[in-house]
């Protein structure tokens, strides 16, 4: 289990939470627009940036403070971040800690053609699958995804999608997607978190979140079309007389 | 035991290097650069050496101000020149008493140090003036020779007249033996290397740019030892004593070892 | 995963890199904060009103300037050369570039001497054009590009190396001519690498001596002024003429890197 | 499209830019060409009979060797931490690394014999411990140091701002260190920078004279051998020892680059 | 029209050539292994290397010797060779003479809506797309690609392919077309020139080349599979007796 407590980050002007989250063994979405913090959100609970408050917790063990390489979480970058000097497979081997380990992820991500390959000649799509199985390579207590899919042509995207969720489905760890997309979010997430301006929006199971958004903010970014910007005229014991556009409206 | 340091002038650095080190048993470290700078770097402690060796008595009275020191040798001006040039050929036919009027005529590049930097370059001008009264000459030769283009630092000099850019160059003479230079000797009048014409020497002088005038007087190496020891006591006996110097193209006077101020017991005994 | 906090640590490397790192430049600025702070800021000043060292500092930027400007103009498409040449003769011209740090710079000056001094071929003929080799502000300039260049020609050369030469097939394929695939494709890759050189060669230009002092003296350059100072009045002079040196070049290299990006 | 042959040409610019960096080349070789051929080969093979020659060669080599090492194992670690670090702080202290390049090497002798020099507490300090600071080994590397692992920094500096950092966070999270993480990921990569800089320091190490004279003299390096030559015999002495460095150099930068990949 | 007259380039040990070659207002696609002389082929004609023999003229013009820039033939590099420091909408008016140009290839390769990202953010296909338009933007009288697909996966190589297809056909242009695969050979080539060691082995209009491989090397590269490994055992007046693996065939 990974429970983020009041959890906090600076940069510049930029804040990030306080955020208070708990993911089980399942797959939260963390579904919010470019600059509202889900990298910001995933590099704090790995370690590559310090938290500015708050603590993160994987499994029973506090993670805060202590570098990337104590915490357990698995990181995959959105261009994979391949080590360009080095093959898929010795891009694998370096997390694992046996050669068995490689050809099985190798099998199960299906790249075992494209092992011998540096990462400039991988496809995007096979180049996140490298990316995959490094990262489980590592056994990982925690999986971080930073969109993935996002660098992806969208008939490979869709694909990669659906194997991504069986994939999630038979780890029993924490899974935190961090995405853009609304569709990704809610084919892969359980639950979705929605972020905006660094601060959660509206947290619950992917259905609920997408049919009853809490805010404008998550009705818009959700795709929903029926918000309208209004604003109070009358405000009586019977209700609210909203103006809206060049109507009224009470409720 | 460790090397006795000698910090000494530029121009006794072959008759050090290779006359002293092997007369002396102990082990030697020569370290040379122009005596002003050897004053200096001794004056501001960043270098220490156990003995120091400088070609003007005058920086032992004003830049560094030891208790004592020794006259060991003392040095000449002469006319160096490029034999293989037309210039140098020109001094060569005019000689010891004509050297100056192709100088003047200025058909010979000349080379020459910057007096403000350098003892050579205000000793070259008082060797012009002395020459003036040595040959009765009409015109003033240290108002006519001189001209900024004939300045170099002292490396840049011996380069250049090496390299055959410059015809003639006023150098000491240990140097222009220690080099195989072909070279006049000038009259011991002008050539600031007879103790015994001090006074007549003394009649030319030079005003440095900080206001200090120097006057002219003979080239006399001094040194002095700084610290004892059985090896510096030996070493510091050798450089001032033996017979090797004028082999450099030194020239040692009778008087010579000449104290100034009272050595310790273990030194002039 | 409950052994993950076992998980070796070992000595903190990166503390000791960093600690590595400090000493190194406490070492660069120890000498330097030591010079400056050992000169009174109005003893300093007081030397700006020098002609002699107003003279010098002028003479200093602007043929730093001058033999930075000729070496980029001439390194940078020595660098492209000799980053888009293979083989042997990459390796051969690349030790050619790096022979001139190895000469000692007084060397390199005497040496330059039997080149282009008065007496040769080459110095003859432009002394005789009015453009005299040595002992003139071409003569700084000869002697400062000598030392400086090479730092800007290996430094350009690695960063030329870093841009993909299939860009600039991609280029001419559309119709741009290598010129223009340089000026538009190359160098803006390459541009922090090549800026860094050019730092580089005007920083060592603006505190060359050796070579200066062989092949000019005359004009003075600060390095120059510095050593006449000391040997005409010792330390007390020289070391706040040094420290003018140092806000020059700090002043010029901020500007440089300023116009660069 | 029959108009494609009229495409404008202009200038040839690539020629042009070839004459440019031909001249370049010429004038480093030319005066390094002219020294080796006015030396007859006996006459500079004679000189590897000279115990003083061979000393200094061997004091070169040795103190280029350890000074290149001291400047990279404290001058990599600087350059990393520089190129991770951002703002003000990084220009700061660039800056600060840049310094000694611009400071005259005699000068830079003078200004750490203020800060190593005999009896300063340092000096005295180490002096006591008998390693001495001045007049040693230890001085020599000390002067070749400063004047010669600024380039090294620099240099590498450029290289490790090559490596995207999102490696470097992938590695960690991959649970390796951050020192496992540099060595196998972040040097390999960078490391054709890194090894430019490193022969730059080297051949500058090889080449320095100024602040070595100040701070050791003794024992003696090529460049101070060549001077001491100089001073008492003129070029012909002079030369024959520079043209040895050059080889000694060559063979010495031949080797570490072969060492180096 | 593009010919290729004893065409010949040499690289260390590797020979190209000579080669004889002329393509019309068609589609060519080269076949043929990987160091087989491919991209060199494109290489000598578009002038990125010189050829040490032979001609290559275009419409009549003579190519041979000239720089690059003034062909006239558009390269589409493998992996795109977008100018890294420009958005996509810069790469190509980089090669255009007019902004309009520029959103007339960009509305033809569907590409609007990512022309301001840079190379960076965009997708495998969307970088193959904007070099293509680069390429066009340039106007050239001859089109050569260089397995412009091959870093793509499989989707959307597939759906290029297709659109590919379509492009060359309102192309009144050569196209050579180089690739490893067989089945892109055959999608898009209107005629299919077989490359073996930097030497043509057939060529021919694709069904023809595919069906009726000339030379044992073509038939196994092309994916038959009825070849054999013989050895002729005995030859008699009424033909050869060949040994095959351990049985034996009569012709
Ligand atoms: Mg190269
Ligand atoms: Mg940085
Ligand atoms: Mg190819």
């Amino acid at each position: 289990m990974l429970e983020l407590d009041s959890l906090e980050t600076r940069y510049g002007d930029f804040t990030f939470g306080p955020v208070d989250l708990t993911v089980g063994e399942e797959v939260l979405a963390v579904l919010g627009p470019s600059g509202s913090g889900k990298t910001t959100l995933l590099s704090t609970v790995a370690g590559i940036v310090d938290a500015d408050g708050g603590s993160v917790t994987l499994d029973g063990r506090d993670l805060t403070g202590r570098p990337p390489e104590t915490r357990g979480t698995g990181v995959v970058f959105q261009d994979g971040a391949l080590f360009p000097h080095m093959t898929a497979r010795e891009n694998i081997a370096y997390a694992a800690s046996a050669t068995e380990r490689v050809m099985e992820l190798a099998t199960l991500l299906e790249i075992d053609a494209v092992l011998d390959r540096t990462p400039r000649a991988l496809s995007g799509g096979e180049r996140q699958r490298v990316a995959l199985a490094r990262t489980l390579a590592a056994d990982p207590d925690a999986l971080l995804l930073d969109e993935p899919l996002s660098s992806l042509d969208a008939p490979i995207r869709r694909r990669l999608r659906l194997e991504l969720h069986d994939l999630f489905d038979s780890l029993d760890i924490p899974v935190v997607y961090v995405t853009h997309d609304q569709r990704t979010a809610s084919a892969l997430g359980d639950r979705i978190a929605v972020l905006h301006d660094g601060q959660l929006e509206q947290i619950g199971p992917s259905s609920a979140v997408l049919e009853r958004p809490a805010t404008p903010f998550v009705a818009r970014f959700t795709g929903s079309e029926n918000v309208l910007d209004a604003r109070v005229v009358e405000a009586g014991a019977d209700g609210l007389l909203l103006g809206v556009g060049a109507g009224q409206l009470s409720t | 035991g460790s090397a006795v340091s000698v910090l000494a002038a530029g121009s006794l650095n072959d008759a050090l290097e290779n006359g002293l080190r092997e007369r002396v048993d102990q082990r030697v470290t020569v370290e040379s650069h122009g005596s002003a700078r050897v004053a200096r770097l001794v004056a501001e402690g960043q270098k220490d050496p156990d003995i120091v060796a400088v070609a003007d008595v005058a920086l032992f009275e004003s830049t560094l101000r030891p208790d004592w020191y020794a006259e060991f040798a003392t040095n000449s001006l002469v006319l160096a020149y490029d034999a293989d040039s037309q210039g140098g050929r020109r001094v060569a036919a005019a000689g010891t008493d004509g050297w100056w009027q192709p100088l003047l005529d200025g058909d010979v590049s000349l080379g020459r140090t910057d007096p403000d930097l350098d003892p050579l370059g205000y000793r070259t001008l008082f060797a012009l003036e002395l020459a003036n009264d040595h040959y009765d000459t009409e015109t003033d030769l240290r108002a006519a020779i001189p001209d900024p283009a004939q300045l170099y630092p002292e490396t840049q000099l011996v380069s250049q007249f090496e390299t055959g850019a410059i015809d003639a160059a006023f150098t000491y003479r240990s140097m222009a033996v220690d080099r195989g230079y072909a070279f006049l000797d000038l009259p011991a009048a002008i050539d600031l290397g007879d103790p015994s014409l001090a006074d007549q020497y003394g009649s030319t002088s030079y005003e440095l740019p900080d206001g200090t005038v120097v006057s002219g007087a003979p080239i006399s190496y001094a040194a002095t030892l700084r610290h004892e020891s059985g090896a510096a006591n030996a070493v510091f006996e050798a450089l001032i004593g033996d017979g090797y110097l004028t082999e450099f193209g030194f020239t040692v006077p009778e008087a010579y070892p000449r104290y100034t101020g009272q050595p310790p017991d273990g030194v002039a005994s | 995963m409950a052994s993950r906090a076992e998980t070796a640590r070992g000595p903190d490397w990166l503390a000791v890199a960093t600690v590595l790192g400090a000493l190194l430049l406490c070492y660069y600025v120890l000498p330097v904060l030591s010079l400056v702070a050992s000169q009174p800021p109005d003893v300093v000043l007081s030397r700006l009103d020098d002609p002699d060292v107003v003279g010098a500092m002028t003479t200093s930027v602007a043929a730093s300037g001058v033999s930075t400007a000729v070496g980029t103009l001439f390194g940078v498409p020595l660098a492209y050369w000799l980053a888009r040449t293979e083989g042997r003769t990459e390796t051969l011209l690349t030790a050619l570039v790096v022979l001139p740090l190895v000469l000692p710079p007084i060397v390199s000056g005497m040496v330059l001497l039997t080149v282009v001094g008065p007496d040769t071929v080459l110095g003859g003929f432009a002394a005789t054009g009015g453009l005299p080799l040595t002992r003139s502000f071409a003569g700084v300039v000869l002697a400062q590009t000598f030392v400086a260049s090479p730092f800007i020609v290996v430094t350009a050369k690695a960063a030329f190396e870093g841009v993909d030469d299939q860009l600039e097939a991609a280029s001419r394929s559309l119709g741009k001519s290598r010129a223009t695939t340089v000026r538009r494709v190359t160098l803006p890759i390459a541009w922090p690498g090549v800026l860094a050189g050019v730092t580089l060669g005007f920083a060592r230009a603006m505190g060359e001596f050796g070579a200066t002092i062989m092949l000019a003296y005359y004009p003075r350059t600060m390095p120059v002024q510095i050593w006449v100072s000391f040997s005409t009045a010792g330390l007390s002079e020289a070391f706040p003429v040094a420290v003018v040196l140092l806000g020059v070049a700090v002043v010029s290299l901020v500007v440089l890197n300023a116009l660069g990006t």
